[in-house]
């Protein structure tokens, strides 16, 4: 009982301290720097929390109250962490980013705590509609944030593409959970289970059609091919540490639930084996050719991410329904966080008042300027290519390795070409930030040393990931 | 035989609200048909003996989400000027059936393989208000208790996105 | 009998996807939106019907709220474009590309 | 049967270590201080005379030994042993090396003694008795080398050292280029000499790699790869030893200062072919065939020189041809199987041959590095020393009697006769009278007549004592050197023959007399009809002849070098050049720049894609969906 | 000799690169910083050099497991193969900093990595590890190129990045399939090398991570046709830079080759040996034959680099001993002679502003020290015998004749087409006479001279008494037959239209 109470504390502690800081916000004195703060101690004291949560095997969470709607693993768990992490560094980016944009008010902060307790929830919930709700309530804070600047209309654009994208994928999920209630008579993760050990998964037609539109709900979310096309605009119009907790937090949560509603069984998990094979290649390559295009440096990162969904997709169809720990797609989420989020705070305070700088040219001779900052995005763009020895690297052998153990071979080898291809925009950068004399001074003052000072933590992140790779 | 009825008369209606819905030009037409549609639902959701959510459609849906977005339509007071020129409409409108058509074929042949089933009114107050409120609190807590986060995100982002905001302190 | 439900459903679904892949309509889109959650809501009460375990209307409430709570936060985005460009044409908003 | 003896090492020893000093002071002190002339030529003849003294030694401890034993070996180290191949820096004495070992440092040290005069005020003084050493240390080490593959290492020193002091002048560009003409075809033979190795290697290598060893084993070897072998090896025999048909080096290796004509092109280095052959015999002996073409390209590439050098305008261009063509003897003896015979005018050879080069060397000398006989005439009043030692050493080189050249070529004629290799017998006679003409046609137009130019005559004078007397020392071994095989018939008892029967496995015709007489009397006839026609044509003094017809080919010398260039040079550059400039942008890189180009076409074309309607993106969507249910509907039972 | 010898050699160079590029420090102390660490790597080598057993397996372990659930390790060891590359590297490496005096911080920094990396790269006896420093590796040399190249460095430098890596990524995926195998066999996972040789490969999976390693090694080494990178990397990168390219990358090539593809894919290799050591052979006489027509004396050596670095791969596609061991002999020799005349290339080009042979000439009156140098090394490496060259090509063709005549025959060839270039270039460089740019050309100065002079000496020692370094290596490489006797029985096969030479191994 006290167990299932520590195991819920970090969800509690979030999506109090949510509610807190909007009632918090109303009062003039709290400042946004306050806000910042308080969210970024509501993440650091739930991840601590999360930490010390010891768990073995899958509990389910006040069994008779909730009637086992919420169960958490060790996967959950590692997943909590990397959500909690994400909010954290976005947390303390954002601090710095709003010193040089300024349409930030306090309640900006109880929306990242907001979203952070709806992925947290995706983590743990094992019922398809509390899935959807949490789903609902983590796009729902996204959609807010992402439109956060009022004022421009590149982010009003940026929040009616993804409302409308999402709100229309949502329908395809409920649409997806009513066909599975009907073939099942429930919507509990665990009951479909028993149903398709019964029954095989091929057998009940009805379950191929829920589950469908299911995958197609959770692939929009993560933004494969052909439910890409929204991501790249989307990041792009949302602003700097938005875009990297969506590309963070978000992911990890909607790969989590992901994991967890493929794993059910063994024939599910067959029986898409062949479509998430060609998804996720085409998602790899589509990805990358987008990327090579752009010039903007948030557009590319948005590509990559999508490459990178690649990546997780091949994990996915490698997991073996039997004894799943998750440990593979948990570790490559942590290494790309990581990267992905040093990476956006960096920008968070290199970008200039309104995110002047948003192109490759506009980073032309960084290194000259600013020498740590542009090893340190350096570090993060190999961790991302997968150039040993960083985490992103780790990552990569980790996914492979299980792609070809459990016979994956193509995949395997399609998962190396499509990074050899994403070399070349990854260096891009590189060359020139360092290449290049530079343009300009970039001399703005840094008003707050909060961001640099998470880029260096994340470096070491990067670095410690993968020397000592805790393999849950 | 008069159940049988009812639903082909709902049915039609919904249909054709919801065909009102995609070719009418100006939203609050639009809003309007779909009304109709709305509440035929409800009408059907009674046929099939779920009468706490035939009120609920009524009240929830026809009532108050319809209401609202038709408020904001008045409220955006809205120039034909405003409206896109859909040109085009009837082109897409097709184009879009043929596309969609093999996502519909493919649920019907979903529906066609399960066995059929009569739909007579259940008694025992079956989908009644204590019923399911019962179920709702005993089994569905957790989904219930979500759902509130979820309002209060759609509050604050309405205030957020929509109403006055002092400028940064 | 159960099946026409169904079907019915299955139809006002791929109306409601007609609606949002062929209008320009803001407006129209989001009530094609509302239009497939209701197809879904459909689909859970027939088939509670079908099991006749009222789970399917506590999931069916469940959306409505998810609806409203969608609706609320869409037309305040609607607001805020009609606000910047005082067009509800979503093609007026296509500044991101490329 | 073979003993150890610690001092065969040192005789390479010396020399090289005094290449390496003399170096040293050279490259230091060349840009500052000069240091006096005399010191480099006293520390440069330091090294040759003492390997001459250790020769000496080593030629009477082989003497002190029982004929069927005279091995004298010293294996300083082993060299590189990898698995069954293990090879010693050993050094082996026998009758035929240190036969070889006497005159080339004999004759090295003259040469040396020689060129202290003649290099007098060169700036490259030290630089130029470094390389004379170094030469001369590879050449012992190839002598010594009592494997392959340590005579390899002195057989491609002597090649580079020939490179070195051909472009001594270094300012000239036709100097260098010539140096690397010489290094460059002595490459493409020594590659065959390579690749003969390692045949004979895996043919009988396996169980040690010295002669002696391959002697013993060598009736293990498949005649097939015997064949190979000796062929291959011959083709390195040619790219040392000039033959036909990579001979073109050598009249361009005149280049160098005349000493270094006389001891590498003269007397030593060109002589390697013949003696790695003479090495080999064991091996040529057992293969006919191999033996009848290293005989057939001895005596055309001898035709063909003496053809050269009777048109020849450049007195040393003139020796060269005739070295070439004495070459083409010695080959003609050793594919004969007449090693002691070739091996014996290898010996006279040096004598006469480096005596006439000195000599023109003092000629060119004393007219301030004139070289065109045209320019010279009647300069045995005003050099008589010079005059002199040059008959006798023209004497020797046209066959004589008694001059060593006769005995020596004879020798040759005779066994080839006694073989029953006619042709070449006729060719050899031919060329006999041939090689006659055009040395006297050479002393008459020099030393004869009158002078041509006047003024130059004037100034020519007698050159110094250091370069005389090595020249009367050489006139005296050209004399006499002869006799030491002084054949039966003429009541010898062919003591070089004897003394090399240990280390060559040849059997010697016993051909009647009476092939003898007619082998002598016609060598002998051709001489005299040689000399007839040359004292005719240029006795009283001649002008310059305009050549026309085939002199004028033959002046030209056939174009050879020009058809080389056409066929050999140009495309060889035309090809790197196309590689370089076609092949490797558009065929071999092709694949690479056409990924990189697909890719860049992609990644707009997706750009495009992204369009930034919200709707189109939802069809997308859509259009994805449709698909996929069109797949699964397949699927639905 | 302490253990972690490996360790230190290791990661002193890159820990020392590290905190250069992380501290504000002025160019000379960067100098000086990296002299001092590559001599006490340089000290150190030595030392494990004569603590070198040649027991032909590897010695000086350290076995530390890191990635347990996949049996990765940090596993490091040095066998007779790998020694000499090592030492090639502790060896060569010091002079750069004699000689460059005024670079950039990062210049001496990024040196000091990637020589701690290519340490790595030939110690790793862990594939993961040998591939994680196999890529290290790659980056500061990336950096060098991007930052102090030539004009034209950028397209130079993304070539050669995205070449290599295209490559070593395949090589990933073959690494992986290869512990995964190992896992399927044998039921736990590992991914150390000597525990490689034991699976046994077959069908189509096996050829295609063979090729996965193969096109790795070949993109390094450079085999033909995959060198195109090579010609303007080595041309536009800044001396140094070429100098470690040249003289130990490619050559860990080789080594990857010797490590991983013999003894590991015994079958595909007999299969394709001949079509790799034909690849080998033309890719010599192609670059050769291309560096005939080069006016830019870097791009020239670049192309002859290239030409060696074929006879050298050929040595280990011959598949018998001589071969094998004169490859690493020469890719030894290969090191000193080019990597010194690529250093010449750089003072050359430093003191007279031009790297177009037609602007020299008579550079030997001027400096004839320099002068002297230059030929010994050209000499090594034309392969005149007394200097390195000549052991290693000797026994290389020597090989290449017994595996298969006509790939011998071809391979001889070296010694002609290396010579004709190199003699040309000298030619024009060295002799003739001096022009406007070569007016006033200095000698090298004393402290230069000193440094060249070990190298100089260990052309010639290697030359002249070769055996102490042989024996080192033999036994290493009389193992890498003895282990897997697929590869000799194999061998006559490939051998159809030699002159019937079949001596068999022992």
């Amino acid at each position: 009982m006290t167990n299932d109470l520590m195991l819920l504390m970090p969800l509690i502690i979030v999506g109090a301290g949510a509610i807190l800081l909007m009632i918090a916000a109303t009062y003039d004195k709290f400042t946004h720097e306050l806000a910042a703060f308080g969210s970024a101690g509501i993440f650091a004291l739930a991840f601590l929390v999360q930490l010390s949560a010891c768990i073995s095997g899958n509990v389910a969470l006040f069994s008779e109250a909730f009637n086992g709607l919420l169960v958490v693993s060790s996967f959950s768990k590692a997943a909590g962490l990397i959500i909690l992490a994400c909010g954290f560094f976005t947390a303390m980016s954002s601090l710095s980013y709003f010193k040089q944009n300024f349409f930030c008010s306090s309640e900006y902060y109880s929306l990242t705590a907001f979203a952070a307790s709806g992925m947290l929830l995706l983590t743990m919930a094992q019922e398809l509609i509390s899935v959807f709700i949490a789903l609902e309530i983590m796009s729902l804070a996204i959609y807010i944030l992402v439109g956060y600047d009022r004022k421009n209309v590149i982010s009003t654009e940026a929040v009616l593409k993804y409302l409308m994208l999402g709100a229309f994928a949502g329908a395809f999920f409920t649409m997806g959970s009513a066909f599975v209630y009907g073939a099942v008579g429930s919507t509990k993760f665990v009951k479909i289970g028993q149903f398709l050990a019964a029954n095989g998964f091929l057998q009940s037609s009805l379950m191929i059609g829920g589950a469908f539109f299911i995958l197609v709900a959770f692939l929009f979310k993560a933004a494969a091919f052909p439910f890409h096309a929204w991501v790249v605009d989307v990041y792009d119009g949302a602003s700097v540490p938005v875009t990297g907790y969506m590309a963070t937090g978000l992911k990890t949560a909607i790969f989590a639930v992901f994991a967890n509603f493929l794993v059910l069984d063994d024939t599910l998990h067959k029986g898409w084996i062949n479509y998430l094979f060609y998804i996720a290649v085409l998602t790899m390559f589509v990805g990358n050719l987008i990327a090579i295009g752009q010039q903007s440096l948030k557009r590319m990162l948005a590509a990559s991410g999508i490459v990178h969904s690649g990546y997780l997709l091949i994990a996915l169809v490698a997991v073996s329904t039997s004894e799943f720990t998750g440990s593979v797609i948990a570790y490559y989420l942590a290494a790309y966080a990581a990267s992905t989020l040093g990476i956006f705070t960096a920008l968070s305070y290199l970008g200039g008042s309104g995110e002047a700088r948003k192109t490759f040219e506009d980073f032309k001779g960084l290194a000259k300027m600013r020498p740590y900052s542009a090893a340190a995005i350096s570090i993060f763009l190999l961790s991302m290519a997968g150039i040993p020895p960083t985490a992103g690297f780790m990552g990569k052998f980790y996914i492979i390795t299980s792609a070809i153990d459990s016979g994956q071979v193509t995949l395997a080898v399609l998962g190396i070409v499509s990074s050899i291809i994403s070399m070349w925009y990854y260096l891009r950068l590189i060359i020139n930030m360092y290449f290049y004399e530079a343009e300009e001074q970039f001399n703005e003052p840094v008003l707050s040393s909060y961001a640099p000072v998470c880029t260096f933590v994340l470096v070491i992140c990067v670095f410690a990931i993968s020397l000592y790779p805790i393999v849950i | 035989m008069f159940a049988d009825g009812l639903f082909i008369g709902f049915a039609i209606l919904s249909v054709l609200g919801a065909v009102g819905l995609v070719l009418f030009r100006h939203p609050m037409n639009g809003a309007m048909s779909f009304v109709v549609t709305l509440i035929s639902l409800a009408g059907l959701y009674a046929l099939l003996s779920a009468k706490l959510i035939f009120a609920l459609q009524l009240i929830v849906y026809a009532g108050a989400i319809m209401s609202l977005i038709v408020f904001i339509i008045m409220f955006l007071n809205i120039q034909p000027s405003d409206l896109p020129k859909e040109e085009t409409k009837l082109f897409y409108i097709l184009g879009g059936g043929i596309v969609v058509l093999p996502i519909g074929l493919f649920l019907a042949k979903i529906v066609k393989s399960m066995p059929e089933r009569s739909t007579e009114i259940i008694g025992n107050n079956f989908g009644g208000v204590k019923e399911v409120g019962l179920l709702l609190f005993r089994d569905w807590l957790v989904p219930f208790e979500i759902v509130s986060i979820l309002l209060l995100v759609s509050l604050v982002g309405a205030v957020i996105l929509a109403g006055k905001r002092g400028t940064i302190k | 009998m159960i099946h026409s439900y169904l079907y019915l459903s299955i139809i006002l679904f791929c109306l409601g996807i007609v609606g949002v892949i062929s209008r320009r309509n803001v407006f129209t889109v989001f009530m094609s939106i509302e239009l497939m959650l209701n197809a879904a809501n459909l689909a859970f009460i027939a088939f509670s019907r079908v099991h006749e375990s009222m789970d399917g209307h506590v999931l069916a409430m469940m959306v409505m709220a998810v609806a409203a709570a969608e609706a609320a936060l869409a037309l305040a985005v609607v607001i805020l474009l009609h606000k910047h460009k005082s067009k509800l044409d979503t093609n007026v908003f296509s500044l991101l590309k490329g | 049967m073979e003993q150890s003896v610690t001092y065969l090492g040192l005789i390479p020893l010396f020399p090289l270590l005094g290449s390496v000093f003399i170096g040293l002071l050279h490259v230091f002190t060349c840009n500052k201080t000069k240091l006096p002339e005399k010191l480099y030529g006293i520390l440069a003849c330091i090294g040759p005379v003492l390997s001459f003294v250790l020769a000496l030694k080593v030629f009477f401890a082989l003497k002190g030994l029982p004929a069927a034993d005279r091995f004298l070996s010293h294996k300083a180290f082993t060299w590189f042993s990898v698995g069954e191949l293990h090879i010693d820096m050993g050094f082996l004495a026998d009758p035929l090396s240190c036969l070889m070992l006497l005159f080339v440092t004999f004759i090295g040290s003259l040469i040396h003694i020689y060129s202290i005069g003649y290099m007098g005020g060169d700036k490259n003084y030290g630089k130029f008795f470094a390389y004379m050493n170094l030469f001369l240390g590879s050449m012992l080490v190839l002598v010594l080398g009592d494997s392959p593959v340590v005579m390899f290492v002195g057989w491609e020193g002597v090649g580079l050292c020939s490179y070195l002091l051909i472009s001594f002048y270094s300012e000239d560009r036709s100097n260098v280029l010539a140096g690397n003409k010489a290094f460059i075809v002595n490459r493409i033979g020594d590659l065959g000499f390579v690749l003969g190795m390692s045949f004979l290697f895996w043919g009988i290598g396996a169980n040690g790699f010295d002669y002696l060893s391959l002697k013993a084993n060598v009736q293990h070897l498949e005649p097939t790869i015997a064949l190979v072998v000796c062929l291959l090896l011959f083709v390195g025999a040619t790219g040392k030893s000039a033959q036909i048909p990579l001979y073109v080096w050598l009249p361009d290796a005149m280049a160098g200062p005349t000493p270094v004509s006389a001891l590498i092109h003269a007397a030593t280095m060109v002589t390697a072919g013949v003696y790695m052959v003479a090495r080999f015999s064991f091996l040529y002996a057992g293969v006919e065939l191999a033996g009848s073409i290293v005989a057939w390209i001895g005596i055309l590439t001898a035709l063909l020189a003496a053809i050269f050098g009777m048109f020849q305008e450049d007195i040393k261009k003139v020796l060269a041809y005739s070295t070439v063509s004495q070459l083409g003897y010695m080959f003609a003896g050793v594919g004969v199987a007449a090693y002691s015979a070739g091996i014996f005018h290898v010996f006279t050879h040096a004598f006469f041959k480096a005596l006439l080069f000195l000599g023109a060397g003092s000629v060119i000398y004393a007219l301030h590095h004139e070289q065109n006989i045209w320019k010279m005439g009647g300069l045995k009043s005003k050099m008589p020393k010079t005059y002199l030692t040059m008959v006798v050493g023209a004497f020797a080189l046209a066959g004589c009697p008694p001059f060593s050249g006769f005995f020596s070529k004879d020798e040759i004629l005779y066994s080839a006769l006694a073989t029953g290799h006619y042709g070449i017998w006729a060719v050899g006679v031919l060329v006999a009278g041939m090689t006659a003409y055009y040395t006297f046609r050479m002393i008459f137009v020099v030393f004869h007549g009158e002078p041509r130019d006047q003024h130059a005559f004037d100034h020519a004078h007698e050159a110094p004592a250091v370069m005389t007397v090595p020249l009367i020392i050489l006139a005296v071994g050209a004399l006499f050197a002869g006799f030491l095989n002084l054949p039966a018939i003429f009541g010898g008892n062919q003591m070089v023959t004897h003394w090399l029967a240990p280390s060559l496995t040849e059997h010697h015709p016993h051909a009647s007399v009476f092939v003898e007489i007619i082998a002598i009397g016609a060598s002998i006839a051709a001489f005299a009809i040689g000399i007839k026609i040359a004292y005719a044509k240029f006795g009283h003094g001649a002008s310059a002849p305009s050549y026309t017809g085939f002199a004028d080919f033959a002046y030209h010398k056939f174009y050879v070098d020009e058809v080389y260039n056409a066929v050999i040079v140009q495309p060889y550059k035309a090809i790197g050049s196309s590689i370089w400039k076609v092949i490797e942008p558009n065929v071999t890189d092709a694949p690479v720049q056409g990924v990189s180009k697909l890719y860049t076409v992609l990644g707009t074309a997706f750009k495009v894609l992204q369009v930034g309607y919200v709707r189109v993106y939802a069809i997308y969507m859509v259009l994805g969906l449709s698909l996929m249910s069109l797949f699964l509907s397949q699927s639905l039972n | 000799m302490f253990e972690h010898v490996l360790s230190v050699i290791i990661f002193l160079p890159i820990l020392a690169g590290l905190l250069l590029l992380a501290t504000p420090a002025s160019r000379t102390i960067a100098r000086f910083t990296g002299l001092i660490v590559s001599l006490a790597v340089l000290v150190l080598s030595i030392d494990l050099y004569a603590g070198f057993k040649a027991t032909g397996y590897l010695e000086f372990v350290e076995n530390i497991p890191w990635i347990e659930s996949l049996g990765v390790s940090y596993y490091l060891g040095v066998d007779g193969i790998s020694l000499f590359i090592l030492m090639a590297g502790s060896v060569l490496l010091p002079m750069v900093y004699f000689i460059f005096a005024t670079k950039e911080k990062g210049y001496y920094a990024n040196l000091l990595i990637v020589q701690g990396a290519m340490a790595g790269a030939v110690c790793a006896a862990d594939m993961v590890l040998f591939y994680i420093f196999w890529e290290v590796m790659l980056l500061p040399v990336f950096f060098m190129l991007g930052l102090y190249g030539g004009p034209k460095r950028l397209p130079a430098t993304l070539k050669i990045t995205l070449y290599t890596i295209a490559g070593s990524l395949l090589m990933l995926a073959a690494i992986i399939y290869l512990g995964v195998s190992y896992h399927a066999q044998f039921n736990e996972w590992n991914f150390a090398m000597d525990k490689m040789a034991q699976l046994n490969l077959s069908g189509r999976v096996a050829a295609i991570a063979f090729f996965g390693f193969m096109i790795a090694f070949a993109i390094k080494i450079p085999l033909f046709p995959f060198h195109t990178w090579l010609p303007d990397a080595y041309t536009e990168a800044p001396t140094a830079a070429t100098f470690v390219l040249s003289a130990i990358m490619a050559k860990i090539g080789v080594y990857g080759v010797i490590r991983f593809v013999v003894p590991v894919f015994d079958l595909e290799f007999a299969r394709f040996a001949i079509l790799l050591a034909y690849s080998g052979v033309i890719g010599m006489m192609y670059c050769g034959l291309a560096a005939i027509t080069q006016k830019d004396f870097k791009r020239m050596l670049a192309f002859s680099s290239a030409s060696h670095m074929g006879v050298i791969a050929l040595g280990v596609f011959c598949m018998n001993l001589q071969a094998l061991t004169g490859s690493i002999y020469q890719i030894v020799a290969h090191a000193t002679s080019t990597g010194v005349l690529f250093l010449f290339a750089g003072i050359l080009e430093e003191r007279t502003n031009t790297r177009t042979i037609e602007d020299l000439g008579g550079i030997a009156a001027k400096a004839p020290v320099f002068a002297v140098y230059f030929a010994i090394a050209m000499l090594a490496s034309v392969g005149l015998p007394g200097t390195s060259g000549f052991i290693g090509e000797f026994m290389i063709i020597l090989g290449a004749v017994k595996f298969n005549t006509v790939i011998g025959v071809l391979a001889g060839t070296t010694l002609i087409i290396g010579v004709c270039y190199m003699l040309w270039m000298f030619q024009r460089v060295f002799f003739e006479k001096s022009t406007a740019r070569t007016e006033n050309f200095k000698d090298l100065s004393l402290i230069e001279g000193l440094a060249f002079l070990p190298v100089i000496i260990l052309i010639i020692v290697m030359g002249i008494y070769p055996h102490p370094f042989l024996s080192k290596i033999t036994p290493a490489t009389a193992l890498q037959f003895s282990q897997p006797q697929a590869i000799i029985t194999h061998a006559p096969a490939t051998n159809a239209q030699d002159f019937g030479l079949t001596i068999e191994q022992k």
